[in-house]
């Protein structure tokens, strides 16, 4: 019985941790926000060194063959950079589609590139949990027509994209009849786009089903979860600190007993979210009984958590909170733009109810 | 991560279950049936006061969290009586085993354990409740005896008890921590008063009691004069968040679904609204946010490594939470939500519009939610404490 | 242009104030709860010899006339003193009932009698606002059949009772076939009850129509708003008084800065709420077009704005607030039981929400 | 209890009706048009400057809080540009006639109201906020000049201004209220840097402002030495709450409602949705709550009756209103929502997002929601100040 990080799952949030300091934390977020870059190719690279991109294919395809667990671990770290990088399309669901429903060759094929960081892919399945503007793919024979929103990770050269019927397919960024186009959101680290598929030629991953799509929607939602997570408490960290050092009247803020108890309603906000984060990570694989109802309570509670920490720490700050100097608001935006993906509180948390009243 | 038990645990467990199958039917239920003989058989089998020494009157195993908690889960669902509570054997017990004297361990222990000496504690004064430490009772060295004069408050079991653990100011020219003194003193000792306190849900759930020239033999101290907050902290550390469980808030949640699905309004069920629906999930994922969190707190026991935040928020959250739950109840039920004792047509046995008025008074008790969160705030996140304040 | 209270309305609330101190105030809420009442029968008397029962009662049956405006100030007055007396269903709804729907028999004969007091009414017509259990009252050749649920002024003479179409009708205490349950519910100070009506031979306002039940609902829900603006602003004023006299650590809990916000809230919530109040309760009469949407919006916000006060003032209160030493709980529960009567708070803004939106 | 108004302002009403029916094609819109000569017109009518004195370049009517109203709304009816706002008429203006000499009067206040004078504000600093006291800027007398040098924040026009009334502290060694001093000096004076202060909107809309040895004729100070926090407060009592108007609140309420009607999950409108539903009542009530309250407030202007709670609660409970329903919209929208500039599907101008930050940078603004809550405790209810802490 133990319920807690392994040495290992320390080590490797610490060494992605170190990482993203080292390659600047919000000062690179910064950079790419300034413009320029469709990728943080640095980022990119050293990511995949480090074997994130990896994370989740199996060894026998160059990959560390971990589990959504520690996946969610490094969301968590991710968020708490605000790191301008592909992860949760790339690294997370496109793996997973594929080493649950693709072909051995397609397997063999792919998941050694996604693994190595040379190929990225970008995730369409948004439609499966609420479609908004009545976006939907269709698959006949061999092509994709309609339209898929809110794509994740939509700088790549392949997309994963779900049909409407729960099929799977893939297609290269560069095919013809697709036209790609970001759509620009307050989350300037994480590019999103929109895809119309005009009779796209795609590759079906023939062991596509509802029940995988389930099953990627509820891995999205601990990621989505647990990169909050990661930005509020880094959000909270620096609230602490800045009352710490930040003077008025003669006497540092955070020994007024609003700002601190501003920042201990934070703490007990979100402190319980860390074992709910691990636990709905744990049972991605774990508990299959389990999955889908904590992985929609995770995503659901996190957002509202969020939001409260992502204002409180704000407020915190005061008016340096709300300026571009220190650079809060990136961790701000992060929080709002998680909330929405994959479905706001709202919808998931009614499909929660849906799987705790019928059963 | 990994939620499985061990196979030794597994045995344990299957020990309970079938303890429990053999002899719970002589468990005593709803106040009827033999309690002290259940607490006896109970200690007998490390059932209860288990890793209290042998010669104190306990079972003397070596302490295993998962155990406990195997015993706790197992008596739980066989809704079986897990023994005698009281702050006697939860606060008193443990204290005495940290700072009282062998005589002291010998005479009051055993007798406590087994149910023969009921306590009750007299720590708040009206004049001192968050600042617990500016009690004024006072107790008076006279020949062999002290002499103890003044008042407590939110005495829980001062009606039933048969003795007291009393914070008492024996040095008035010492510092306000300083001057304290922890007494032990049987509540028959002549110039005791209980006064019952009737809260807001109608019942007298605390008692005031009133000192009168007490005469408390000299040697009935646990520990030196002017120790008592040394002895009282000692207490608090053994002082447990069970009343804000997330395994009974989530059975209560349960229970609340179930009302849902009979409650109805214009011939609608309450658990068709969407809006009441939704409430009910927000709680829910709390909930599980809470369990999720217990189970943390439970396996950094267990392997003895920090979680110090996470049980700090414990108490504020739960309660918190246990009385929002309350409230979307009564909600639910509407105008029947608001009937009371007495009602024909009461839900649950009332118990909704009562807890939510009792976990508003534990949100308040032991440690408002306004200490809390400075404790939270400066033991949890080391923030700067306010500066003194000059005294007027 | 003058959106306030005028010399007269001051005087009035003064008056019916100064009444019920004198009266006791809690301690005669206290005793009324102590049991052996079935009506506190100085308050009623001394009432009505203010005209607090004849307020809406036209002076030619002996009233003096006013609006539900003045109504819902004298509301507001009881809700301070949690007066346990009748006077929504006795004084404000049975009196608009038989001026707009009785005939002029009926009205010669009961107004004056209401206006004076020597009669006292229930009002039944809780299931037009959401009816609980399938409880409906039919009328069927003069009779009535079913049960009402909720009767507001329990403890009463005779009863307005309206059906299930929406007619009125009413009936004496003390008819065959009728069998009245008390409701024992958290307030004490306002007796509830049961109806049970098998074949209740009883005499129809023929007036009454279905938007009649809709301005009865409309008024009430607006005295409820008034109560809990009165009782809340009581815990509020108790509250702050409380913390300037409370020491704890050597200075009165009020100079602390998480009390003093505390308080603060509760001011910041309820103050609006007075002139919503005072709107809501002048559209009843003036604005025919605002009335009913302003009704439902001010029960649901002094519901939610009544139950934070409620809250947050029992914890200003410490442990004292808990007990019944001080009492504070009638308050409490006032508020609690004001918020379901007329339908809860969520129900109530659903009401808004068709007005609102088909509009 | 009476809504209506009197035929003299039903009168005025239709005058102003009138006004805007023939000239409101010459009001400026959308940053297109001639602001200056429409300000000229405004004022010549009175619908601006309209209480100033003739002699400085006003209307001269005498205070009527009513016609200000009727004027407010009509052309808020009409969508028409009110004339020129800013904080030189809004603040500086008023407290010229308060608290200026003959002077100043006459060489501010006219090319001020004409829109011939820009201003901007030079009060908070970097460490100057809630504590705007002890701020640091100082000016040193030498010879006919003071010499100014220090730093500004959320200086919102000085990129645009022409001139700057600045709080700066004359008196090192007196206490630090009593140390102020009010000064007013051009932009264009050596020494000054403006740089824009992008915020999380993604947009400047501040500045910091330094000083470095800027050179300012003795006689441009308003009030004596050592007045100028006087001075300010004077300001102060000048500043409005139209940020939170509930009438802005309420068409904007309007416009989320239309948004529901058009956006769909799964086919399905949010406006179906009972719990947006829910929330976007639960906005509305309190929206109406705020603007029976301004009512109110207005009824006591023209009544000259006190409303000072009511006054007091505005800021704080308007600016976190407007920011819930905009969090309200945002969710609405879903992933819709989370477009800003540049997005072609952008809804409302990505207004929701943008205000939702903004009302969150206001909640902040002009004083903490803690700094405003302090005041409602302390001033609205009495309550006791904080006692004096021992500096550390």
């Amino acid at each position: 019985m133990q319920f807690d990080l392994s040495d290992e799952q320390a080590m490797l949030q610490d060494t992605v941790h170190r990482f993203l300091a080292e390659a600047g934390g919000l000062e690179r977020a910064r950079a790419f926000a300034a413009g320029g870059e469709a990728r943080a190719v640095d980022l990119a690279t050293g990511l995949a060194q480090l074997g994130v991109t990896g994370l989740l294919v199996a060894e026998e395809h160059g990959g560390s063959g971990l589990t959504l667990l520690d996946a969610a671990l490094v969301a968590e770290v991710l968020g708490r950079h605000v790191a301008p990088t592909a992860f949760i399309g790339a690294a997370v669901l496109a793996p997973m589609a594929l080493q649950r429903a693709g072909s051995r060759s397609q397997r063999d094929h792919w998941l050694p590139r996604l693994a190595a960081g040379s190929v990225t892919a970008g995730v369409a399945l948004s439609e499966h949990a609420g479609a908004r503007e009545d976006a939907a793919v269709e698959a006949r024979d061999g092509r994709l027509h309609g339209r898929a929103l809110f794509v994740i990770d939509h700088e790549a050269d392949i997309y994963v994209i779900a049909d409407r019927q729960g099929g799977l397919h893939l297609i290269a960024a560069d095919a013809a009849g697709l036209t790609r186009t970001r759509l620009n959101t307050i989350d300037v680290t994480r590019p999103t786009g929109e895809l119309r598929l005009d009779g796209v030629a795609a590759e079906p991953l023939e062991g596509a089903n509802p029940a995988l799509i389930r099953d990627l929607i509820d891995a999205g939602r601990v990621m989505y979860a647990a990169d909050t997570l990661g930005a509020a408490q880094e959000m909270l960290d620096r609230a602490v600190a800045y009352a710490a050092d930040r003077k008025q009247f003669g006497r540092p803020i955070g020994s007024f007993q609003a700002v601190k108890h501003m920042c201990a309603e934070m703490a007990a906000g979100l402190e319980p979210c860390r074992a709910l984060v691990w636990y709905a990570g744990h049972a991605l694989g774990a508990l299959p009984g389990e999955a889908s109802l904590t992985a929609c309570h995770a995503k659901a509670h996190l957002a509202e958590v969020g939001t409260m920490v992502a204002r409180t720490a704000t407020e915190v700050h005061g008016g340096m909170g709300f300026t571009d100097l220190v650079g809060l608001h990136y961790w701000f935006k992060r929080i709002g733009f998680n909330r929405q993906m994959l479905g706001g509180p709202q919808r998931v948390r009614e499909e929660a109810a849906q799987m705790v009243l019928s059963g | 991560m990994d939620l499985s038990y061990s196979q030794e645990h597994e045995a344990f467990r299957s020990e309970v279950v079938a303890f429990l199958r053999e002899h719970a039917d002589a468990a005593p239920r709803a106040g009827k049936g033999d309690a002290k003989a259940w607490q006896k058989l109970l200690i007998a089998h490390g059932y209860a006061a288990r890793t209290i020494p042998r010669d104190y009157g306990g079972y003397g195993a070596e302490p295993d969290i998962l155990k406990s908690r195997i015993i706790a889960e197992e008596f739980a669902r066989a809704q079986t009586s897990p023994g005698m509570g009281g702050q006697g054997i939860s606060m008193l017990v443990p204290t005495l085993l940290e700072m009282g004297s062998e005589d002291q361990k010998r005479q009051f222990i055993g007798p406590t354990l087994s149910g023969d000496l009921l306590w009750c504690q007299g720590y708040s004064e009206p004049d001192a409740g968050s600042d617990l430490a500016s009690l004024r009772t006072k107790a008076v060295l006279d020949g062999d005896d002290w002499v103890v004069s003044g008042q407590k408050i939110w005495t829980s079991t001062a009606h039933l008890a048969d003795w007291i653990f009393c914070l008492v100011r024996t040095e008035p020219e010492a510092a306000k921590h300083e001057g304290i003194s922890f007494l032990l003193f049987s509540m028959k000792t002549p110039g005791i008063e209980v006064r019952p306190l009737v809260d807001m849900t109608g019942v007298a759930n605390f008692n005031e009691v009133f000192f009168t020239d007490v005469r408390v033999p000299k040697h009935q101290i646990v520990g030196r004069r002017g120790e008592g907050w040394k002895v009282a902290n000692a207490i608090l550390k053994h002082e447990r968040g069970s009343l804000a469980d997330p395994n009974t808030m989530l059975s209560r949640l349960n229970t609340l679904s179930e009302l849902m699905k009979t409650e109805t309004v214009d011939g609608r069920r309450a658990i068709d609204d969407p809006v009441f629906r939704d409430r009910l999930m927000q709680v829910h994922g709390r909930v599980l946010a809470m369990r999720c969190n217990d189970l943390r707190l439970l396996s950094a026991a267990v392997n003895k490594t920090p979680a110090s935040l996470a049980g700090m928020v414990v108490k504020l959250q739960g309660t918190e939470l246990r009385h929002e739950l309350e409230a979307l109840a009564i909600d639910v039920m509407g105008e029947f939500g608001l009937l009371y004792t007495g009602s024909p047509q009461l839900r649950t046995q009332g118990s909704w519009q009562r807890d939510y008025m009792f976990f508003l008074g534990l949100i308040i008790g032991g440690g408002t939610s306004q200490i809390q969160k400075n404790i939270i705030a400066e033991r949890g996140l080391g923030m700067p404490r306010e500066p003194k304040t000059v005294s007027t």
